[in-house]
């Protein structure tokens, strides 16, 4: 099955695996294998070979995210914000298995508890979806990013119109304000000071 | 055990040392200078006697607890502090409890039969045949005997083990990074004050209570073998003087057997002390120089003999007192005397090993090697 | 109270901690009765007196250190948390702090004991002496193991101090108490030993005292409600 | 799932202080934060749990132990550090390391060597010479590296600096690897918790305010500022446990937040500004003033 391109995959992912800090570090110490499976979803793939075709279409993730305490943004919003983000960008494609909870939560020093809610926020959201005894994986939709991007745009849509309203701009006046950030062309876009 | 294996010659400098023991002890019989002290004492005598035992005394045991030493610090390093406590207590301390009440009664029991019977008494037999004559004989004062140097030797563990919780950092490696020069000129030094305190030569430090002086020249040689164990190089940093170390101590010797004809024997005069203790020092380091080069090796006659020694110095006294009172009546001269004592008492001693202890319980609790030489037999 | 076995593994262990933790004061002792004992075998007046002083006093540093190192200075420096949060109960607790106490106390004690006793039959001295001796050794077992109850039950510092004092210096009123008794000092000059039942019924008073204390202290040790 | 521990019913009466009537207990694999004020029975609860203090009544459990009857299996699986407890002085790390080896089987040196490293340790120093920081770092190090099933740490970063914090909790966080292993932890620094903790345990004057799992906790809660003449009675609104005002501008502490809340502030004639989350301390601190339950 494993052709020599994924056969180094595969050892460039332990490499990576072995050196990437001292918190997998103590992991892979413990056992090696047991440690691929907590990143490949515990259970599923009980087979060596399993896991390697995992591999060699996943490349590793790092489940440390960076949070912050200071944020004023709740930790499992921080959580959902960063996956989210990192799934648009495409840093994890569709079907990529996730870290589990317990991985996830001690990479980033949060509690257990908060991941949980995360990801069942991400679930709702139709980000990632969760089988039962299998682990959470990135949605296999096709075209989650765009959903996602569009998502995003309604939120901020929404909030515009929102504020439009406190304003007291009519809908003629925000047509006219796309209309002259038309005729601006793309060449200042963040112009954005309102009136 | 390869390392155990190289140090032969230690095991056979101690057994020089206990087996010149005997032929010390039975030498006293005839030596006029102890002639009114030691119970033995015979009407035959001679100076050259003197001239002989006094040189070997000065380091014959200062020769041995350097030995002891030695192995000490080899056992500790092996073993640990609990380890090295378990051995010795097994290896010194219960032949000491065992032998030393039985060693003792034997000797008195021979020397108040002599004190009774012998025609010729020396001048200890006459006086305990004086007091065995009163109403109420004073007993004589608990000791140890010939045996003091085991007692001695279960407080030098108790030191060791003190020393080590007490003293701070490493000072032996300081003594050890000496140049061999001042090792040799500072030693003696230590001993003086310790030499000084007592008669010369130096008595055998019976009492149960134990002896300041005894501490203070026993126990540097002790230090000495324990600082040498892991750095034997240092003995062959003394082959270079070791000729010279031999005739300074001669001529020394020479001004020792003046000066002691003047002596008072209640305390040393500090140049005797000195003296002593440049001898004893020196001589220690000849011999230790001369066992490395000659005696590092084994063949079965050496072992056997090493394995004998102990038993043999424990029990050699009691023997040569019987015997040596049964010659005191002959009327041979010191020679045949001195050599029909020693001749006779090794025999006795070794075919007692040979037959009651070499092979049974009371060689296993001797340990029918040396303790740690015993490891390397066994391996 | 306490359903589980005596956790041995663990009171050797500790046992052996202390003896560590007390290892430097205790050869400090050790070296200071060897020095004793050299000072009496000089064999002059002076040097015996000051030699069995000697000895006296580094039987009670032995024992005060002992204790000391082992329950007082653990309570204050607030080792004892970290001691009773190992696996153990009370009672393990109460029992390796008495055989380690005990042990370093016994040795030295029985040790001088022996020593006195000979001392006392192979010199001139009236072997009289004998029955008084131990009249004054049981007193000083009494008096450790009061000592060693009162650190374990109470925790003020001073009342330690007080009792570890009070107890050895009661020695002095007890010695003229038994000249008192015509019984006990009739014969202490003379060269028989001679166990009068006054004294026998002291000897068994010192020695029964001594375990009951202690064995109260267990009791109580084992009922306490913090170990902090 | 089992129960990392169980109090029921727990008094503990002290000559100025008595912890009443606690009922708690913790799910195995979770983390558990006490806050609470100096004095409030964090220690004393720790304490009974530790085995270090006995009840006066009540049952405690322990990782399924009895205590006191138990405390040696339920010790053995037990990590247990207070602020006020020391190690010896005069003996090296590496002497309470091999102390500690010697009693506890689980002991795993790798994993010592590694938090030695991480906490900037040196084993074969003497505690004497140790600050208060290095000191906690080294009694925690003792009881990571055994990999107890039950954690209790009485404030274990007070005191600590910035750096050294970050790396006590770096560690505690990989106990959360296992699902098997529970920790217990106390702080008054509410940052810690908020961060780490799965369930919230509020402890005032002995008695226990509140014991919620932390998500839900912070979602019940809100600060919210609306505008106009209407201020609330709380006898008529449980929900709100704190109310300031000043002109026209009413800041409003919610304890139990709901969409229906703001409906109903609304009719009154409220105009909201704003609803937003609050902190662990903030809520903490409100709960104290209010005075109630959380």
């Amino acid at each position: 099955m494993l052709d020599e391109r994924s056969r180094l995959c595969v050892h460039a992912v332990f490499t990576v695996a072995g050196c990437g800090g001292r918190r997998h570090g103590s992991c892979l110490r413990r056992n090696a294998d047991g440690c691929l499976f907590l990143h490949s979803g515990r259970g599923l793939y009980s087979t060596k070979g399993a896991v390697h075709t995992v591999y060699m279409k996943y490349a590793q993730i790092d489940p440390e995210l960076f949070l912050s305490t200071s944020d004023s943004t709740p930790m499992y919003q921080q959580i959902v914000n960063q996956i989210t983000t990192k799934v648009m960008a495409g840093d994890w494609p569709a079907g990529q298995p996730l870290p589990s909870i317990r991985e996830l939560a001690s990479a980033s020093r949060v509690s257990v508890i908060t991941v949980k809610r995360a990801y069942a926020e991400l679930g709702q959201a139709g980000v990632i979806v969760t089988r039962h005894g299998m682990g959470s994986f990135v949605a296999d939709s096709p075209n989650l990013s765009d959903s996602l991007l569009q998502a995003e745009f309604t939120q901020h849509f929404d909030a515009m119109l929102a504020c439009a309203r406190r304003l007291g701009l009519s809908v003629d006046d925000i047509r006219q304000l796309l209309d002259d950030e038309q005729a601006h062309g793309a060449a200042e876009p963040t112009r954005g000071s309102t009136p | 055990m390869h390392d155990t294996v190289r140090f032969h010659y230690m095991d056979n400098l101690r057994a020089l040392a206990m087996l010149a023991g005997v032929v010390f002890h039975a030498a006293l019989a005839y030596s006029p200078l102890l002639h009114p002290y030691f119970p033995t004492a015979d009407r035959a005598q001679s100076p050259a006697i003197d001239l002989v035992i006094w040189w070997l005394h000065l380091f014959r045991m200062p020769l041995f607890f350097v030995v002891a030493g030695f192995f000490a610090a080899m056992l500790l390093n092996k073993r640990g502090m609990a380890g090295l406590f378990l051995n010795r207590l097994r290896r010194i301390g219960l032949p000491l409890v065992i032998f030393c009440p039985l060693v003792i009664a034997a000797m008195s029991y021979s020397t108040l039969h002599a004190a009774a019977y012998v025609r010729n008494p020396s001048p200890v037999l006459l006086m305990i045949r004086q007091f065995s004559q009163m109403a109420n004989p004073p007993a004589p004062p608990p000791g140890t005997g010939h045996l003091w140097f085991l007692y001695y030797l279960l407080f030098f563990y108790v030191l060791t083990w003190v020393a080590r919780s007490l003293v701070p950092g490493k000072p032996g490696n300081f003594m050890r990074g000496l140049k061999p020069g001042w090792q040799l000129l500072l030693f003696p030094m230590l001993l003086a004050p310790a030499l000084a305190s007592v008669s010369a030569p130096h008595p055998a430090p019976e009492s149960l209570f134990p002896q300041f002086w005894a501490f203070g020249f026993y126990g540097p040689f002790f230090v000495f073998g324990y600082l040498l164990s892991g750095h034997e190089a240092l003995i062959d940093r003394f082959r270079g003087f070791a000729p010279w170390l031999l005739l300074a101590s001669v001529a020394l010797y020479g001004a020792f057997l003046y000066l002691l004809r003047r002596h008072v024997p209640t305390a040393a005069s500090v140049p005797i002390a000195l003296i002593e203790a440049c001898i004893s020092v020196w001589m220690t380091c000849v011999c230790l120089v001369a066992g490395r080069l000659l005696l590092n090796r084994s063949n079965r006659l050496l072992r056997y003999l090493s394995d004998a020694s102990y038993w043999v110095y424990i029990v050699h006294l009691p023997i040569l007192f019987v015997i040596q009172y049964r010659l005191m009546d002959m009327a041979w001269g010191w020679g045949a005397k001195f050599t029909v004592s020693v001749v006779a008492t090794f025999a006795v001693c070794l075919l007692s090993y040979h037959l009651l202890v070499r092979k049974t319980v009371v060689g296993r609790l001797l340990g029918t090697r040396m303790p740690v030489a015993g490891s390397a037999a066994g391996a | 109270m306490n359903r589980s076995p005596l956790n041995w593994p663990v009171i050797r262990l500790l046992v052996a901690k202390d003896w560590q933790l007390f290892q430097q004061q205790l050869a400090a002792c050790v070296f200071g009765g060897i020095v004793a004992l050299c000072l009496i075998g000089m064999a002059t007046g002076w040097s015996f007196y000051l030699g069995s002083l000697l000895l006296i006093v580094m039987l009670v540093c032995t024992s005060c250190f002992s204790i000391s190192n082992s329950l007082l200075v653990e309570r204050k420096e607030h080792t004892l948390a970290f001691v009773m949060s190992l696996p153990v109960t009370p009672l393990d607790y109460y029992l390796s702090k008495l055989i380690g106490n005990l042990v370093t106390f016994l040795v030295p004690f029985l040790a001088m004991l022996a020593g006195t006793v000979l001392v006392i039959l192979y010199t001139p001295l009236p072997d009289g002496l004998v029955v008084l001796s131990l009249l004054i050794f049981g007193h000083v077992l009494l008096a450790y193991a009061v000592s060693l109850s009162v650190a374990m039950a109470v925790e003020s510092e001073g009342w330690n101090i007080f009792a570890m004092i009070a107890s050895m210096l009661l020695i002095n009123p007890l010695i003229m108490l038994l000249g008192q008794i015509p019984a006990i000092n009739d014969h202490v000059k003379a060269d028989t030993i001679y166990f009068a039942p006054v004294a026998v019924a002291i000897l068994l008073a010192q020695a029964t005292l001594s375990v009951v204390v202690l064995a109260a202290t267990g009791w109580v040790h084992c009922r306490k409600k913090s170990f902090y | 799932m089992s129960t990392a521990f169980a109090l029921s019913g727990v008094t503990k009466r002290y000559e100025n202080f008595a912890l009443r009537d606690i009922d708690l207990s913790m799910p195995e694999g979770q983390v558990m934060g006490l806050v609470g004020v100096n004095g409030a029975g964090k220690t004393t609860l720790l304490r009974i749990l530790g085995g270090l203090a006995l009840a006066d009544t009540g049952t405690v459990e322990v990782l399924g132990h009895d205590m006191p009857a138990q405390q040696v299996a339920a010790k053995s699986d037990l990590g247990f550090a207070t602020e006020d407890m020391r190690l010896f002085k005069t003996r090296t790390l590496r002497w309470h390391m091999d102390f500690v080896r010697s009693i506890y089987p689980g002991w795993d040196e790798v994993y010592a060597a590694d938090l030695l490293r991480r906490f900037d340790l040196r084993a074969e120093q003497r505690l004497a010479g140790f600050s208060h920081g290095q000191r906690v770092k080294a009694l925690l190090m003792l009881n990571f590296a055994r990999r107890p099933k039950l954690l209790l740490l009485d404030e274990p970063t007070t005191g600590l600096d910035p750096v050294a914090r970050d790396e006590v909790l770096e560690a505690l966080a990989d106990v959360l690897r296992d699902e098997a292993r529970s920790v217990l932890f106390s702080s008054h620094n509410t940052k810690d918790i908020e961060q780490m903790a799965d369930t919230i345990t509020f402890v005032h004057n002995g008695t226990l305010l509140a014991s919620r799992d932390k998500e839900s906790f912070l979602d019940d809660w809100r600060r919210v500022i609306c505008h106009g003449s209407w201020v609330p009675d709380k006898a008529a609104w449980p929900e709100i446990a704190a109310v300031r005002q000043n002109g026209s501008i009413v800041e409003l502490k919610v304890r139990q937040f709901s969409a229906g809340l703001l409906e109903r502030m609304q009719t009154q004639g409220a105009e909201i500004r704003s609803a937003d989350p609050m902190n662990l301390e903030d809520i903490f601190v409100t709960t104290v003033r209010a005075g109630g339950a959380a």
